[in-house]
This record gives C-alpha cells, structure tokens and sequence, in this order.
C-alpha cells in the first residue's frame, strides 16, 4: 500500500492493521455481543474487573476495517476506568481517539459503544453486588439493554 | 512488492496505441466537431472513423447505429429512458432482470415516479434470467425488455439470444447492458437479436470519459440530454473528442484480441479459483463455474466468517487490488442487490469479493494473491467472534454446513435485535 | 499561411500544463474513484484537489458545492431538471430568459412535457434581460430561475447580480448558465446571489469531457442520470478522471491569468471591431459595444447582402475559424434564436457571424482578418443578387437604409413565395 | 485550408470557390430570380437562348457554399440545352454532377432547378411564339410558376 492513499487515517489503519486487545479473556467478568442492524457487523468484548475497575477488555470483531480500529481502540481507552466511568463511556470517545471516521463509518464506533455496555451488563448480571455499590449502574444497562 | 491489479471491472489502463491516438486532440486537433472550419471538420472525421472501429466490435449494422456518450451510466440512461419516453404513446411497461446494473434499476425507479410500471424478472441462484418468467411478464404495453450480456458482480452469462428471439417475436426492442462484459465476450448484435447495446471502453483498455450506446434504426429513441444536435439529435453537448478517439481505438484492439485476451484470462480464471479453494476452507464461489456460463475474468467468491472490506484493505496492503459486494464497503451499507437475488445468505454476502481480471496478470500474480489471500483469511477469522463460535459449535457454516448451531443470521438477528438484511 | 482560431467558444485547446497534469490519469493512476484501494483512493484525492481549484474561481463556498458532469450540457441539464424535480411538489414554474443556450431552452421545453410550466422574459435589442419583466413574472409556484451570465451569441453581459437579489428576495434558486464566459469575466457566486452555475472548463483551455455543475446547499437537487452514487448521489456514472484534473488545473490558471487574458481580448476586440467597420461597409455588430456590457472576447457581425456560410467557408480558406448564427448553418436551417430575440432583420441574420477571441489570438492576427474579411465580403457582394439590386434601388440596406426600394425580407417574401423566417 | 478537411466534397468546393458563369448576361432572353423558403438563400439566373437552344447561362446567388456551387453547376449543365431538354432539368442532376451533396443541402440543388424554370418561364413570357414551338412547354412551366 502507498503511504500517501489510504480510506482511513494513519491511526485506524493502525489500530485495524495491528489492533491492540485482540483475542478473548478465558476467564472474563463480562462478555458482551453486538451486532449492527445496519450493516452486518458484529462486536465481542470480554472485560476482566476488579474492585471497580477495568483491568483488563479484548474484542473480537467481525466487520469493516473500521469497526476493527473502534473496537481496538474503545478497548484501549476503557482499560483502567472505573465501572461508573465505562457506563458514560461514549462513541465519541472512540471517534475521537481515532481522529476521526468517515461519516458512513461512524455507526461501527457506536457498535463498540455497545459491545461495551453489553459486556458491562454481563457483568452486572453476573455481580449483582456491583450494581448495587453503583446504584445508578442498573438503570442506565437496562435501558442499554432495551 | 508485486502489485496486483485485479479491478479490471471498476477501470483498465488505458491502452498505450489508445493514447497516442488521443494526444493530437488535446492540443492540436482542439476544435469542436460541430463547427464548419477545418478544426471542426478535422474532428468530425476522427470521431466517424471511432464510430467505425466501435460498430465492428459489435458487429452493428452501420456506424450510423453507434452514439457517444458520457460513461456506461449514461448509455444505459438513454437506453432506458430515451426508448420509454419515445414510447410512451404505445406503453409504460419495462420487463428486466432483478441482477441488472444499479444504472438499469434506478433509472426505473426514476421513470416509476413519470407514470411508467416496470417488472423484474427473477433469477435462478446461479444469477441466470428465468426466461420463461421473463416472456409470461410481458404485456401488450411493454416497450423494453432490459438484460446485461454478462453481471457485473458474479459474472453470469444471460441467455440473451434466447431473450432477443422472444423479443424479436413480440416486437419488443432488447437493450442489452454489456458494460461490464464487451471486450471479454464475442458480440453480435444482429445474431443476438439486441436493438441497443451499451458498451463502457473504460472497461476494456479504453478512456474514462466515454460510453457507448448502440442503438438500431428499427428502435425509437429521443434525448435524455437536451441541448445542440450533436450525436445525431440524440445526445446534445459538445462531443469529448479525445475520449472517443481512445474508445475507437481500444474497440479496434478489443476486437483484434479478443480470443488472445479471453482465453488467457480464462487460465488465470481457472487457476485462480483453484488455488482458492485449495488453500482455503469455508470458501465459496459466487456465480457460474468458470466456463461456457461464467465471463472469463470474474472470479466472485465468499469468504465465511470474515467481512469484505477488511479483506479488501489487507489485500491493498499487499499490493493486491480488487472490490467487494459487502455492505460495509457500498456507500447504502446494502449488499450487492445481485448477492441478495441468488439469495446468497447474509454472511456469505459480508464475506464477499470481486476479482476481475485483466490482460496484463500473469500466472505468477495468481499464486502470489492465493498466498497472501490465504494469510489474510487467517488473521481475520484468528479476530472473528463469528470463526470462534463456530468451532464452539455454537454457529454453523453455511458452505459445509456441521450440523451444529444456529445460522449466522439467527446469530445476528438475536444479537443486534433485528433481523439482518 | 497565417492561422488564426478566433472559434473560442467552440472549443479552446488544452493548456500545456493541464494536459502534463493529466497525463498520469490514463496509463498509470487508472483507478475509477468509487474503489476502495490504492488505486482508488489516489484518484479520490486528485477529484478532491480538483473540486478545490474549481470552487476557487467562482469563488464557492464549498468544495462540496463542486459537482463534476461530462459537459456544459449536461451540466445545465443537470441545473434546470435536478431543481426542477427536486422542487416539485413546491412548484412547478421556472422563469427563464429568451436568450438562453438550447442547453436550457430544450430542458424546459422536455419539462413542459412532463407538466412543468415555465415563463421566457424578453430582451432588449442588446440581448440584455428585462429584469422588471422578469420580477412580474415569478410566482409563488416559481421555483427556479435560468439566466445566463453572458449570452454566448452576441456576447451581452447579463445583470446576474440585480436578478440575484430578486432571487433571495423570492427565496427562489437563481441558476447562473456560465458555460460560454467562465474564465473571461470575474465570477463570484456569492457576491452574485446565484444558487447554482454551469462551467465550461473547455471554453477556457481545459479539456473536453468534463462540465461543471455548482450548487450552493440551501438548493435542492437531484440526480437526472441515475445510478450509482458517485458526485456525492448527484451525478452517477463513473468520473473522467484526466478531465477532471485537466478542468482543475485549467480553472487555476484562469482565476490566475483572469485579468491578463480579459484585458488582451478587450484589445484585441477593440481593433478587431474598429478594423472591419472601417474597412467594410454595410457592417453592423450585434448586441453592445465593446465595453463593460460586453463579454471581451466576444465579435457578433452582420454584414448585409452576403450570406453567413460563405464567409466562414471563405474565411476557413484563409486559415481563419469562426462559426455563424445563420440559417444555413444550423442543421435545423434556423437563424439562431437569439438573433430572433434581439429582433435582427432577417437579412442581418443570415449574414451572421461570430468571433470568439482567445489568448494566444494576436495584433496582427486581427489586422489580417479585417484584411481577409474585407476581400470576402467584395467577392462574396460581387455573386449576391442582393447587392446588385441594392445598387440598382430595388431592395433597401437594413443597416444604412438610403429610403430607395423595399426591404429585403419583402423582397425575399415576394419572390420566395412565403415569409422569410 | 486543410485539403483534408472541407465541409463539401472537391468538386463542390471548387464550384464554389471558383464559380462559373457567375454574373448577368446584359441583354439575357431570361431571367428568374427565386428564394428558399427554407433558409431564406436567393439565386438568380439568366439565359441567353438562340434558335431554341440556351446559349448562355448565368447566376448570382445569396447563399451558402452549396447553394452557389448548385448554381454554378447548373449554368454549366444547362448552357447548349435545348428549350425542351431545360423543361426537363432536375436537380438531381445538379446533385450527381457535384458527386453528391450533404443531405441538409439537398434543396440548393432544388433552388437551382427552380431558379432555372423560372428564367425559363421568363423567356417564354417574353417570347410567346417559343411556347408554340415547344408545346408542352407552357404546361410545364406554368406548373412551375404556380
Ligand atoms: C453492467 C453495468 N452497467 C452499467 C455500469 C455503469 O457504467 P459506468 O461506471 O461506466 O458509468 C456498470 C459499471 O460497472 C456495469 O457493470
Ligand atoms: C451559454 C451556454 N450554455 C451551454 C452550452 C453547452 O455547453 P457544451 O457545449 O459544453 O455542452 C454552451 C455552449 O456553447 C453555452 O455557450
């Protein structure tokens, strides 16, 4: 590929051509699974907890180069953040991280949104003592979840 | 890094001997072929001599039959439009196969908004026109029948000289969209019983810039762009002279090298698909074998498990160029709407490319995009959830179905709520 | 023999430098934009600098509001159908002047046919709009308003500006047709009020095959060829590429030279124009004089009792190319309607002749056709009937009438047995 | 020029540059003058007419190259007819003696054979006892004149 014409940026190439956090955590807190209505696409995250925090997210991805690079990315931006940070963790982010999608491409950032939500619930469902030690937690997976 | 052009359908190079025809009429031979003096007169030679070499590549009846347009998009325009309007005393009724060209569709679309009706006709799930279907829709208002000479994505043949004598028999005039296939296939369209035909040079070593349309006396057609009376009243605006020329010329070729062209592209064809699916599990050809069914040089294939546009973009990496029917690399986040009429499942249309193939690819580049597609393949299902579930049993494969699992549309719909599409 | 190409709003030869720019575009960047690899995306970014350095000679807003189509025509097509469908269930009127291209003048009266309606204001004997005539005919059903920048016949300057502010006064789209002086006179869409605007690029030194089509956003258009989604849904078809950047860099240099170029053809219009009223009588130049109501490169003579064909075929004999506005020049054996409009004497009509200047034309270029001229017109009166019965008071001169004989349309009636037309 | 390139073929573009018998015969015998309709071309022809037989021909014409090429063909053509041989002069012979002319022009040819008929019909007015001489003339002529 010439250095100069690519569809995407430098930095989501970067992150489709060598996404960071790719693979599945064996033993995961919570998995969440997308799939985008629009296009086809579909996201996975695994995420590992611990007292609050995000120690650890992986995706999987299957989808365009560019829901690659998000899911890449969201899982880079979410490591480390508290529950309560994730939960208002939004698309933007990701877009904004990457330095910018196509316009048509913005929807796969919104999917590593959700995939990330979905795993938070998995999570929630699966510690339900979580929810309770962030209270607004629940309500905002359900609608989420809806 | 080898570089590997196999887009051959989206654009060829421009042929050297087309070009050096073209140059003296940038800055030389500059005149506008409707003036009187000789900087028109001049031109309005070469663009008849250019009207010759594109009416032998067809074999049509007279130079007289051949107009210039812009680009395919606009031959087919006229075709469509040019024949409704012109008949529109007579009927309003369109008959045409549901694989044709987004150019074929939307410009019935457009005219169903004027008052015209249009039916499609279906296909069987190797893309191929049902001809009995095709002559039960026709009615007494019908006053075009519309069928490509091969598709665009999956490289079906139609059976088009049969369609032209069901046409001949009701006295219906048959636009064959060959586009995508003149160049690569033998054309007559006296035999075939075609009265247009649009041709798109762009495709076969010819210019941008340039489209054709063949239409014969016996077929009315009016004007879709309103102006001067260039191209015999039949499409106003200064003529694009250079362009012309270059199609001229790439037709006089097409025509000398056709068999040469065809059958090598033909080999590479065969060994393309063969190491295909040789390296590769779960793999699918879309479309007709390669032979007497299939345009030589398409290869239209579906990938399970794994989406379009990341194995575009790593092949684009490697040097390695070629499209996709995915909805994640069309504009509408749509599949190709001929994927959908063979009814190929949604994860196999996700999962598809288009290789076209061009006079210039060797053997070699064959086995070199064999290899690396083979990598490729690999690292993108080592990153899908979807290659995952499947060896978890929890989805299956479509091409060689286990037995385990739901489909991957279930999959998907249950996952993103709504049904895929 | 000297050359001299004063046929410049036929067709302008390419400049040296857009030609060099497109040369890569044909054998070795030969990608078609819509694809997704290298190969595509190369191009993709040469169409976005293209756009840019279009935009910038008219002064866009926007790159976006860049639409590139295969010609001047198309590109008014484009304009005066896109806004008219697009507008429909608004309105179905558009008001337009009578000295529109046929470019327009056709589109509407195919429109008339689909159940649009549309109102042609009048001109002045210079050809200039009567902008009061054309503020009373707007309705509130208007929804488009066609006038040209200058007129391509007679060279008369139109007064966009007082028309645009008409338009944002109504909230009606104004459309600019300046496909015959783009590049001549300073153009700046904003200030102008205009909505939408057709160029021209081969009318200055860019190459054939490309029109371009602004649109600022707050009007609505849509697609008249359709297909795929290419010029961002408003123009299928798959781009010329080379044109494109050929119009780009054209378009550069235009903005550039702009002042250079328009005061060269001033002069040289100046002592065309004084060389042949000076040499021949009986000579008459239609539309304004040469000065701020007249596009610079522009010479419209009648010259009475001679025929316009002729004198173009006898000037072509002398090397020098220049087109006609007389009947039998026409393929439809009409004088050109905007003689008709301005209320030229038949007779001055059929004398017609048009002298487009460009920027290589030089001094003695000029002295050598008022030279040339002056001999044709002696030989060409010497054959005339007309002017042997004008010697004789049988028949009048329109342009110096001497009060002996009848009119020339008369006399044509009477022996012809019906009205001259 | 360009020999190459012209909008007429050779003959025609000679015929036009180099026009023959192009003038007024002063005393002429017959003289029509007839304009198109169509395009608004005017062409005048006069004879010269000795014993039955045209003597000399002449034309002007207004008009595009076709038409005084037309012209200049037919005063060639009709020069040595006799009155009769004139009555029967069709275009058509103008048109394959020019080796053809473009399809749009056809009716130059059509003004030189009118214009022929008329400087015909003229002679005859003048000179009743020809009509005599030549019985069917009158009928045709009047034909023509109508
Ligand atoms: C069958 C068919 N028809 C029409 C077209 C449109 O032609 P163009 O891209 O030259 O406008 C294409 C282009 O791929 C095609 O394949
Ligand atoms: C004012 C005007 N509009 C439209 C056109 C048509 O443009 P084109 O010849 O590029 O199709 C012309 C061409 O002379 C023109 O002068």
């Amino acid at each position: 590929m010439s250095d100069t014409y690519s569809l995407y940026n430098k930095t989501v190439m970067d992150h489709f051509m060598n996404p960071r956090n790719m693979g599945d955590i064996p033993d995961a807190d919570g998995i969440g699974e997308v799939g985008a209505a629009a296009c086809g696409d579909i996201m996975k995250m695994s995420l590992k907890v611990e007292n609050g925090r995000i120690t650890d997210a992986r995706f999987k991805t299957f989808g365009c180069g560019s829901a690659i690079a998000s899911s890449s990315m969201a899982t880079e931006l979410i490591k480390g953040r508290t529950l309560e940070e994730a939960l208002s963790f939004s698309n933007q982010e990701v877009v904004d991280a990457l330095g910018g999608l196509p316009p048509v491409k913005i929807h796969c950032s919104v999917l590593a949104e959700e995939a990330l939500k979905a795993a938070l619930e998995d999570y929630v469902k699966r510690h339900p003592e979580a929810a309770k030690a962030a209270p607004s937690a629940e309500a905002t997976l359900s609608t989420v979840a809806s | 890094m080898r570089q590997v052009y196999l887009d051959h359908l989206s654009a060829t190079p421009l042929l050297q001997e087309a070009f050096e025809a073209m140059k003296p009429f940038f800055m030389e031979a500059y005149g506008n072929a409707s003036s009187l003096h000789q900087h028109g007169l001049r031109v309005r030679d070469a663009l008849a001599s250019a009207r010759t070499q594109v009416a032998a590549l067809i074999n049509a009846e007279s130079a007289d039959d051949i107009f210039f347009a812009s680009c395919g998009t606009e031959a087919v325009n006229l075709a469509v439009k040019g024949v409704a309007y012109a008949n529109r005393r007579r009927g309003t009724h369109i008959v045409w196969s549901e694989v044709e060209h987004p150019a074929v569709m939307n410009s019935l679309e457009f005219l169903e908004k004027e008052g015209f009706t249009n039916t499609k006709v279906p296909v069987d799930p190797m893309g191929r026109v049902q001809v009995d279907k095709l002559r039960e829709v026709i009615t007494d208002k019908t006053t075009l029948i519309c069928v490509q000479l091969a598709n665009h994505d999956i490289g079906t043949i139609q059976p088009v000289a049969e369609i032209g004598r069901i046409a001949a028999e009701k006295g219906i005039p048959l636009f064959v969209d060959a586009n995508s296939s003149a160049g690569w296939l033998p054309i007559d369209v006296q035999q075939m019983g075609a009265s247009l035909m649009s041709l798109s040079p762009h495709r076969f070593y010819g210019p941008k810039g340039v489209g054709v349309l063949y239409r014969n006396r016996r077929a009315r057609l009016v004007s879709i762009l309103h102006g001067g009376v260039q191209e015999g009243g039949r499409r106003a605006g200064t003529e694009n002279v250079p362009a012309i020329i270059g199609a001229g010329v790439a037709a006089e070729f097409a025509l000398r090298d056709l068999d040469a062209r065809a059958t090598h592209a033909a080999r590479l064809q065969r060994r393309l698909w063969d190491g295909l699916k040789s390296r590769i599990p779960f793999i699918k050809l879309n479309g007709p074998e390669p032979g007497p069914d299939r345009i030589c040089n398409n290869i239209n294939i579906s990938t399970e498990f794994i989406e379009g546009e990341g194995q575009l973009l790593l092949l684009d990496v490697h040097g390695i160029a070629v499209a996709s029917g995915s909805s994640c690399v069309s504009k509408s986040l749509k599949i190709s709407h001929v994927l959908a009429a063979i009814g190929l499942d949604h994860a196999l249309a996700q999962g598809n490319l288009i290789l076209t193939l061009g006079k210039d690819n060797t053997d070699d580049d064959m086995d070199y995009v064999v290899a690396q597609f083979a990598l490729i393949v690999e690292k993108l299902r080592g990153m899908s959830p979807m290659w995952e579930e499947f060896q978890r049993g929890i989805i299956d494969s479509v091409i060689a179905p286990t037995g385990r699992g739901k489909s991957f549309s279930e999959h998907a719909a249950s996952i993103s709520g709504k049904a895929s599409h």
